[in-house]
């Protein structure tokens, strides 16, 4: 979706304000939030791409305005319910439903190693799927804009470049994301000239990457 | 400017939101979805034992060792592997190297992706919607409020974490650490080297290390 | 500026929402907003460029979180200030400074006709500015993306379309806003294939127009 | 509807904008900067003397008089003069016609520019973010919340006013009206119709002009 999210050459943000000795948490629950969005994530009710577009779809001034803890606490609440684990009553009285059954946790101290070091993300060089690319050769961003999720940003949309790395194979965002398949497809770093981006006012050798899969990219 | 930032960034925190996550986290546990023990154990890892410190080590080890540097940048997720830093949200790494000709500098425009393994979660600032949208248009213009004025001939490339590839700067080393060893020398790298929005300084003569 | 204000092609704002029986101003302050930013323009101290210009300049996240007039009236401040009518001391007090000079207003009851009827926004068919483009010709919006203030969608940059009419010589909102002078040139409608502006999924024969300047354009 | 919609877009309205409007309009005042008796001039211009009566009218005499129309689509800015309804912010104007085949719709995606003479202020669905970033992208989608299905086979086209022309849609007469004279007619005319995001629906046998 062409959401607010997507702010890559967006200007009036205001400057970049680095904290020093920032801790990992400002506050508590903020590390609460970011630990149960980990334990709950060992239920493997949603993958990332759903998680991911669960913080698109807040509304865009809400999305502006909140921290990035309370964008993970919406999404929290709002995947717990869809998927069935708690009901918006039990999140607003915040004890279980009457007769409802006591779970195991799916994620116990003994797995926190294994959670943490965990490679969740599935890639491979799976010969079966081949790249639609070559490294070197020239491509176009699609003009995609779906309202689902996408991980194809607008400002490279219509946009030239040169493939510049192939990563492999990788689910693909734009259908994993809805529960239409992984539809696995090679991934590429793909490098565009900033003045292919932004116009003659960039300085002319800067370039910018993105990863882009074979369904973003055709031939140029 | 730490104080100030913080205020700014959670002014609008709704007053009861340390409340409701309480009170969520209660429901969980309630429900057998969570174990609260290993709720502390995940707090615990992510505020003390996964950070910058990881990637330093994987840095200051490139910076000693030759062929170690070589299979890092031909290899990241093998060689990062080698060190026992792989992990969720830093499955599969890149790393770029810094030179005098050549600076890289690592976004995520979409969201807020970032290397946990060998970095830690991102601070405040990585995930601020001014880097997210300013870092791929205006790179120079970022660098500058970080305290690095990149010369003109300098070739910037932005690196755009838009799918699950993570990104790891390889910084330059500084002059003056010939004489420094592999730990010595990891004590220099700042986590903001390693996203590349910082050069890392000489050691100061005389300095502990 | 590629600000939140240019949300042309924007997914996740929600429904549009039509009221029954809408009256013009729902609350008296707004009018006032409204009718103080007509009165204080008879003094001609900004051009509708500058006004714009302010407007963006709204922070993100209150640019989408306030209402219209509320726009209004933070421009109206921050106009008044910069032009030195007024003070931030004299906003914040709500009372003239010591001392200062009591003014003629520059608009009058009698004016008020005039100012209402007033067509303010010069347009001329000068033959000493040429058009650069002919009815007919294709077109490419310039992939402009320029700090200051523009009037060149980011859904339009790059894309293609054919100039459909010439309205004539209007002075250019890019140099205008920023006191570098009216720089009048041609402004046409340019006509987009729907599919052209946002991919396959569009209907086939749909289009959408733009006022683009010549300088917003090249041949295509 | 309207009430809620008037909620949900003033709700967030801080308790005291309308304290800093009269405290701003009274050191405006005492500086002789403005006059407030031009003020309440104006405020009762746009609410009771400018708004889509006019434009209702230029609509009626397109539909009755031929001449007229083919003068309102060539010249709309010279066409509307002759009724008296140029002025600011409707300084040039463009008429589009909408058919059987042909629909076209207005919007400003990056203010809300409006032609204040012959259709009043803007709406707040017009002037709102979703309208607004919608009406290009989804414009059937928008017009199916209006209540107009269009068929597939109706070219849709719609107008970003991007500079400072300002469009007005002459709207279909409906069917059931040849017996109905200019000013009967012009009672018919919706604003919303004028922007394109209705039609102008038959009058109901036997009802009041």
């Amino acid at each position: 979706m062409n959401g607010v999210h997507d702010m890559g050459g967006m200007h009036g943000m205001g400057p970049v304000e680095p904290e020093i000795d920032e801790p990992v948490f400002h506050q508590a629950w903020e590390g609460r939030v970011f630990v149960l969005t980990r334990a709950i994530g060992a239920w493997r009710k949603w993958n990332i791409d759903n998680g991911r577009f669960h913080i698109e779809q807040i509304p865009p001034a809400e999305y502006l305005r909140i921290s990035y803890y309370e964008k993970w606490f919406t999404r929290l609440v709002e995947l717990l319910i869809e998927t069935g684990m708690v009901s918006r009553d039990e999140v607003d009285s915040g004890v279980p439903a009457a007769g409802s059954e006591k779970l195991t946790p799916a994620l116990r101290v003994a797995g926190v190693p294994a959670l943490v070091l965990n490679r969740n993300i599935a890639s491979s060089q799976d010969p079966s799927i081949p790249p639609q690319f070559a490294i070197g050769q020239r491509v176009r961003a699609r003009n995609l804009n779906p309202e689902g999720h996408t991980r194809l940003p607008r400002y490279a949309r219509g946009r030239t470049g040169v493939i510049h790395l192939d990563h492999g194979v990788y689910d693909f965002p734009d259908t994993n994301a809805h529960g239409l398949g992984p539809k696995r497809q090679h991934v590429y770093a793909v490098r565009f000239a900033a003045r292919e981006l932004w116009g003659e006012q960039a300085p002319p050798r800067d370039c910018v990457h993105l990863d882009l899969w074979d369904d973003y990219l055709e031939p140029a | 400017m730490g104080a100030s930032d913080r205020d700014h960034q959670h002014q609008t925190v709704p007053p009861d939101i340390s409340l409701r996550v309480k009170s969520l986290e209660s429901l969980l546990v309630e429900k057998g979805l969570v174990d609260p023990a290993a709720l502390d154990a995940l707090v615990d890892t992510y505020e003390n034992k996964v950070g910058p410190r990881n990637g330093a080590r994987i840095v200051a080890r490139a910076w000693t060792d030759a062929a170690y540097k070589a299979h890092l940048l031909a290899d990241a997720s093998a060689a990062i592997a080698e060190l026992g830093f792989l992990g969720s949200q830093g499955e599969h790494m890149v790393a770029l190297e810094n030179t005098a000709a050549v600076h890289n500098i690592v976004v995520c425009t979409l969201c807020s992706c970032y290397p946990w393994p060998v970095l830690g979660l991102p601070p405040v600032w990585y995930k601020s919607s001014a880097y997210r949208s300013r870092a791929v248009i205006d790179p120079r213009g970022v660098l500058r409020e970080f305290g690095l004025d990149l010369p003109g001939d300098v070739e910037l490339r932005v690196w755009d974490s838009t799918a699950e590839l993570r990104y790891l700067v390889l910084p330059e080393r500084p002059a003056g650490t010939a004489h420094m060893d592999e730990e010595a020398l990891a004590d220099l790298v700042t986590r903001n080297s390693m996203i590349g929005v910082e050069k890392i300084a000489a050691p100061r003569p005389g300095a502990q290390p």
